[in-house]
């Protein structure tokens, strides 16, 4: 398992190769579905492009978006994030951390039925602000919280 | 002995002013994290293989396991792991859940020894051994009873004995023991909680809760693994695979643990 | 003691009788059994790495079962043995370089056995941030140890105190005997000049450590 | 090979509280294997949730999404007995697709 534990500093240190893989086409757009994957999205390096990217560069703060997630996480591989919208018209939820490499993680498309509420669990490089981003009624509200990043384990 | 008598009131000074510094124990910063991933274990998902593999047919012997006795009769699992470690008459020896699966391994289904206990713990980035499945399908038939270990045939109070004599051994170049980092309540190595294995509610946290899903490995990990990864960190020689020093320890944990109610998959940062 | 022929035919007959005259082994019987165990449950790629094992004179009067106390005699005989194994930087320097210091604290890895072979380091990691709280503000720290921080800025940094620090990490045992401080300097899992930096690293003003 | 989906949906009032586990290596094209080579880039990019057939969400995922994946996520007006059903399809094409039935609040 020494192994098992460099791979999670690999995990949390560079996990990012996807623009070269990108261009090498190892991603292909999910045509199957109404909206293609947001391949520019995924691969902007900062955060203000990522949001561009979402259409959500002039968002705005809200209260009504809560950001569940710890404090202190113990291991950058497997961050637990929920975000809850209470914004009514949610219609999508996107989590970006902000000091990523790559900060877009996921976008969710909320149809109907679907609430405003998401939860998942995210690679973090290091201790960063972790944006959510709610389109609703074509407008973009944002939300964020910091996540301290620390590598578990003795060695 | 003045020399150390003065040295323990350095101690107690030392205590004193720094002991302020240290983190909080109460509101855990990382008590949600936790919460939230436990809630959604992935090691759920190793349940159904483990039970896939309990039934198939396999091995040299074109066996399954399901003439596999586990201390309560051949096939039956309800409640066999919270009655292990026990005496096993047909080996003569006491074994642990992980050490009589591989007996039966070996005696019904034909495998090679050697070759299931050089994969019983899985490599990085693999999807987790068999014997690893396994163990958390028959352990989750205990789920919901409570541990129950008993020492009555000899060899079992001498395994319980060797096992508290190896938890209090010192050796090596950190003069570690198992006591030395479980040994008192709310202690970290860095921010991992270490369990309080000298006293009986910490005792039941751990055996009740493996084999767990250990979230940096990202497979189900079982009890021997966790004594050979302490090992490990010890700096001390590695810890053989369902070997009698495991069992012993074993036998010791699970014996104080007596009474707690069994839950896995757990999950382990 | 009881007699070893009881156990083997006890062994074979069911457990139901055995329950009447089993019982826990007394202590010798308990050693003779776990050292078995030690002996043969453990693997290593070299027989000189087999005997880590081994306990010396000191580690075995610590190995205390339970709370078991230490008695003054065996206590003054961990000191003594403590004492005896301390040794000093050939330079003579116990302070070294707080920046070193710094990075070994901060180092937790090295000489640990896995699938047959040896953690490959040209040195050890110092442990410390495993157990000891170190520079103010620190998240990623241990508690098994008191707090380290602001070390210097209560004890100053005079020839004495350098020589205490340094004496303490090499072997903490000869002012605590069988404290749960590893014996760092005298089981060689760090070098005396690895020691110095630490000094520094606990005593030097300008350390993370004594940042207000 | 673990069960590569696992999916729980209890009714909280009218509202289902849908919980997806699923099996997946989520690579980033980073990760070293034991013989010290690069494992390919390989992650789901999608997740399509219906109930009874309809969407009610649909995700794009980088492979910044841990290795695996969880997704929770809550669909108003369900009743027990319906159908949730989930498929993924990840970088490589491979696509996976399983069903459960919402349980009654327990």
């Amino acid at each position: 398992m020494n192994s098992a534990r460099r791979s999670l500093f690999k995990l949390t240190g560079g996990f990012f190769a996807i623009a070269a893989a990108g261009a090498a086409g190892m991603l292909r757009p999910v045509r199957a579905w109404t909206a293609p994957w947001n391949k520019a999205g995924f691969e902007s390096k900062a955060l203000g492009d990522a949001l561009k990217s979402l259409g959500a560069a002039s968002a705005t703060e809200s209260r009504d978006i809560v950001i569940t997630a710890p404090d202190i996480a113990e291991n950058g591989a497997v961050v637990p994030i929920a975000v809850t919208s209470r914004i009514p018209g949610t219609q999508q939820i996107s989590i970006v951390a902000e000091k990523n490499p790559f900060p877009l993680a996921a976008t969710f498309d909320i149809a109907g039925g679907g609430e405003g509420y998401v939860s998942t669990r995210i690679k973090m490089s290091q201790t960063s602000d972790v944006w959510a981003v709610v389109k609703a009624d074509g407008k973009y509200f944002t939300a964020r919280k910091e996540v301290k990043i620390t590598v578990g384990g003795c060695g | 002995m003045p020399v150390a008598r003065s040295g323990n009131v350095v101690l107690a000074v030392v205590c004193v002013a720094t002991w302020g510094t240290a983190p909080a124990q109460s509101d855990d910063p990382l008590a949600v994290g936790r919460k939230m991933l436990a809630e959604d274990n992935p090691g759920e998902l190793w349940i159904e293989q483990g039970k896939t593999l309990f039934h198939q047919k396999r091995g040299p012997k074109n066996a399954s396991l399901e003439q596999c006795n586990f201390g309560l009769g051949p096939g039956k699992l309800d409640g066999a792991t919270a009655q292990l470690p026990r005496y096993f008459p047909d080996t003569d020896r006491v074994q642990d859940l992980e050490s009589r699966l591989v007996t039966c391994m070996v005696q019904l289904q034909g495998f090679n020894r050697d070759d299931i206990v050089k994969r019983a713990i899985s490599p990085a980035g693999s999807n987790g051994s068999d014997v690893e499945a396994l163990a958390l399908y028959i352990t989750s038939r205990s789920n919901g009873m409570k541990m129950n270990v008993s020492l009555s045939h000899q060899k079992e109070y001498d395994m319980y004995k060797a096992g508290e004599y190896l938890f209090y051994r010192r050796s090596g170049q950190t003069d570690f023991a198992c006591v030395q980092c479980h040994g008192e309540a709310n202690k970290r190595i860095r921010l991992q909680d270490l369990v309080h294995m000298t006293d009986k509610k910490g005792m039941q946290e751990v055996v009740s809760t493996w084999p767990a899903y250990r979230g940096g490995h990202f497979v189900v990990r079982t009890m021997q693994w966790r004594l050979y990864d302490c090992f490990w960190q010890m700096r001390l020689p590695e810890l053989k695979y369902a070997s009698d020093a495991s069992i012993a320890l074993i036998t010791y944990l699970h014996y104080q643990g007596n009474g707690v109610v069994i839950k896995v998959p757990g999950f382990k940062r | 003691m009881r007699k070893a022929g009881l156990r083997w035919v006890v062994a074979g007959v069911p457990a139901l009788i055995a329950v009447g005259c089993a019982t826990f082994p007394d202590p010798a019987t308990t050693r003779q059994i776990a050292e078995k165990m030690v002996s043969e449950d453990f693997t290593a790629p070299t027989p000189a790495l087999l005997k880590r094992l081994e306990q010396d004179r000191s580690q075995r009067i610590c190995s205390r079962i339970g709370d078991a106390k230490l008695t003054q005699e065996e206590a003054a005989e961990v000191v003594r043995l403590a004492r005896a194994s301390i040794q000093y930087p050939a330079s003579g320097k116990l302070v070294g370089d707080w920046k070193a210091g710094n990075t070994l604290a901060h180092d937790g890895a090295g000489d640990r056995l896995q699938g047959g072979r040896l953690e490959k380091r040209k040195e050890n990691g110092g442990l410390c941030q495993n157990c000891h709280a170190l520079a103010p503000g620190e998240i990623n720290v241990g508690n098994v140890g008191p707090s380290l921080t602001g070390y210097g800025l209560q004890r100053g940094n005079s020839e004495a105190i350098a020589k205490l620090t340094y004496e303490r990490i090499y072997n903490a045992w000869a002012y605590f005997p069988c404290s749960n401080m590893p014996r760092l300097g005298a089981t060689r899992h760090l070098t005396p000049e690895q020691i110095a930096h630490l000094v520094a690293f606990l005593i030097d003003p300008a350390s993370p450590v004594n940042k207000r | 090979m673990a069960e590569s989906m696992k999916i729980r949906a209890t009714l909280q009032g009218d509202v289902a509280d849908v919980r997806i586990l699923m099996l997946h290596p989520m690579e980033t094209g980073q990760r070293k294997d034991a013989k010290g080579e690069i494992v390919p880039l390989h992650f789901i990019q999608s997740v399509v949730v219906t109930l009874n057939g309809k969407t009610v969400l649909e995700t794009q995922w980088s492979q910044a999404v841990s290795r695996n994946p969880f997704l929770g996520l809550r669909i108003k007006g369900a009743k027990a007995g319906d159908k949730i059903g989930v498929t993924w399809v990840d970088n490589k094409g491979d696509k996976r697709t399983d069903e459960a039935v919402v349980a009654p609040a327990s």
